[in-house]
């Protein structure tokens, strides 16, 4: 079972480096945000394998203080991004 | 390969990419972000040290984890120390440059534009 | 009884790592930025809830499996609101750099 | 299958820490970062340091991530003239053989480091009993090695200090940040309704739970931080000018509770920072709780910045 999950952790983190990889290439604001909600959720899920195939059962005190703070993170990075564009919009309108 | 060569030999790489990222970006708060990343080497390192000396039923040796997690909280410090620092320049000169001769354009009300 | 457990524990791990496969297909694959949002959050949270299910299935404790459903539920609401967040500010333009 | 893993790790790892040095853009890098914080953390799982996973999560990826994000968001005209400073190509493979060198003398030391390794975990293992606590590392931090995290949370209050001291003169005393502007009815708004009670509850369980599992005072108080941050992002609440007497008094009731026990520990157990046999965990306990708050305070405020509104009326 241990096998298993290590593998099912590994399977998830290289699908999460995959998307990373197509977003970091984007390079546009809307991508890089989504990226860090990719690593919210994709690392969140392979945290909580790895958590249960080392039988370490305070991983999920890990997980839950990621959750929140890749919330947190999100939140800070959607709105810096919005209040840059915002600004430049208001520059642009002002000239 | 051991857990302890595998993340070790990483955590001296890491030390290296911080420090090529620091001489070579211009720009200070990407020296910033790799001055961070230098440090985290430097905590993979120690992390790394501290999980050879796993004994007694620990998984590794704690006293240099405690103090990993001192270093974490330090270094935070120190960088919103760099970031508040880095923000008054900007306020102040209006550029964000750490060059000497660069033109200053001196405002004396900042934050007023 | 236990071994039904661990196929079902084993069977719901196994598809939520499926979800995650389709989400960065998705992300791979769509054209752009909302589409690809939607393939992000959609399945990549239905893949986190399978896990957490799964992995629900074997807990020893209470508080643990409080937890877990804590962990999904807060991924659920935060992934939500930066979603619609994230495409406020693609509708509104400008963030394209 | 474990060693596959952890050299997939290690290998993304060191992709995301290149990817943050060389990309172009400001935003990307420190997107980077802040994955290659999230997956560190896993990275102090697989090394059995279950109390740093807990404190990268928190401070190192998000924290630290959050205060580059606003940092970058309001920096970001500057970059485009600093790319003319880029330095030559000499410089450049100067440093590049320069980081080489220290990489290589760093990987030779990993690999020459003697056998068996030494360690403390026989001696924390043998003396834990008597400071009443069952998490190794949380003795550690409150009771064998308490002075570093007394000077640590003096350190957190002195940077506070400093990044205070870079406000300009008109400003100080005022309150720290940009007014918010905000929709009182849009999505931010309710998620900073929703999240905080949760994020409290969260925050102090790992606080508490700290003493005989991973967690502690620094894990919670930056989740109760980040959730006070999260509130006055949204506008709910405006920062506290940093004249009012509770906040200054909030921010080193914690070191000073802290010293006062040390005090005590002169005498009655002979030594600055001892304490008296039996006594241990109630007044661990004790200084945790007193440095939660505190420390609550000082990192939401050293994510603030320096003031940048003046006092009011």
């Amino acid at each position: 079972m241990a096998e298993f999950l290590l593998m099912a952790a590994g399977f998830v983190l290289a699908m999460v480096a995959l998307g990373l990889v197509r977003i970091l290439r984007g390079a546009s604001a809307a991508d890089s945000m989504m990226a860090v909600q990719l690593f919210g959720t994709g690392g969140i899920a392979a945290l909580l394998l790895l958590g249960a195939a080392t039988g370490e059962a305070a991983v999920i005190d890990v997980a839950l203080t990621l959750a929140l703070l890749a919330a947190f993170a999100s939140f800070a990075f959607v709105k810096a991004a919005g209040d840059a564009a915002g600004q430049d919009a208001k520059v642009k309108s002002d000239t | 390969m051991t857990l302890f060569t595998l993340f070790g030999l990483c955590a001296a790489l890491l030390v290296g990419l911080g420090l090529f990222g620091l001489m070579v970006n211009p720009h200070p708060l990407r020296k910033i972000l790799a001055f961070n990343v230098l440090g985290t080497g430097v905590f993979l390192l120690f992390g790394a040290i501290a999980q050879r000396g796993a004994a007694a039923g620990m998984g590794g040796d704690p006293v240099p984890q405690a103090l990993l997690i001192t270093g974490i909280v330090v270094a935070f410090s120190a960088t919103a120390l760099a970031v508040a620092l880095l923000q008054r320049l900007f306020d102040v000169t209006g550029t964000a440059t750490l060059a000497n001769d660069a033109p200053a354009q001196v405002s004396v009300n900042p934050g007023e534009e | 009884m236990s071994t039904l457990i661990d196929v079902l524990a084993l069977a719901a791990i196994a598809a939520g790592s499926f979800f995650f496969l389709a989400g960065t297909v998705g992300l791979l694959r769509f054209p752009d930025t909302l589409t690809r949002l939607h393939a992000l959050t959609k399945a990549d949270n239905l893949g986190l809830g399978l896990i957490v299910f799964g992995l629900l299935l074997q807990v020893d404790s209470v508080l643990a499996g409080l937890k877990l459903l804590c962990i999904w539920l807060l991924v659920l609401l935060s992934g939500a609101c930066v979603s619609q967040l994230i495409a406020l500010n693609t509708r509104r333009g400008d963030v394209r750099r | 299958m474990t060693d596959v893993f952890n050299i997939g790790l290690a290998l993304l790892l060191l992709g995301l820490a290149a990817w943050t040095i060389v990309t172009r853009e400001l935003f990307v890098a420190v997107v980077g970062f802040i994955a290659y914080g999230l997956l560190s953390t896993l990275v102090w799982v697989q090394l059995h340091g279950i109390d740093v996973a807990l404190t990268e999560a928190a401070i190192g990826g998000g924290l630290t991530g959050v205060l580059l994000i606003g940092a970058a968001g309001r920096l970001r005209n500057s970059a485009v003239a600093l790319n003319l400073e880029v330095p030559s190509m000499q410089v450049r493979w100067l440093a590049g053989v320069v980081s080489a060198a220290v990489s290589i003398a760093l990987g030779v030391c990993v690999l020459a480091l003697p056998d068996p390794a030494p360690t403390l975990a026989h001696e924390v293992a043998a003396n834990i009993a008597d400071t009443g606590v069952g998490n190794p590392i949380t003795a550690v931090l409150l009771a064998f090695r308490s002075m570093d995290t007394l000077l640590e949370a003096i350190v957190l209050l002195f940077a506070l200090l400093g990044v205070w001291s870079l406000a300009p003169d008109q400003s100080w005393g005022g309150r720290p940040g940009l007014r918010q502007q905000v929709d009182p009815n849009g999505i931010l708004a309710y998620a900073a309704r929703v999240l905080p009670p949760l994020g409290i509850i969260v925050g102090t369980y790992i606080f508490w739970v700290g003493a005989d599992h991973p967690g502690g005072k620094f894990q919670g108080a930056t989740i109760l931080a980040a959730m006070w941050l999260l509130v006055m992002m949204a506008g709910l609440a405006d920062a506290p000018p940093i004249s009012r007497t509770w906040l200054r008094l909030g921010l080193v009731a914690g070191p000073l509770v802290f010293i006062a026990i040390g005090l005590l520990g002169l005498y009655t157990a002979g030594d600055f920072l001892g304490y008296p046999p039996g006594f241990a965990k109630p007044l661990i306990v004790a200084i945790e709780l007193a440095l939660l708050p505190s420390l609550t305070l000082v990192l939401g405020l050293l994510l603030l910045g320096a003031p940048q509104r003046g006092t009011p009326p």
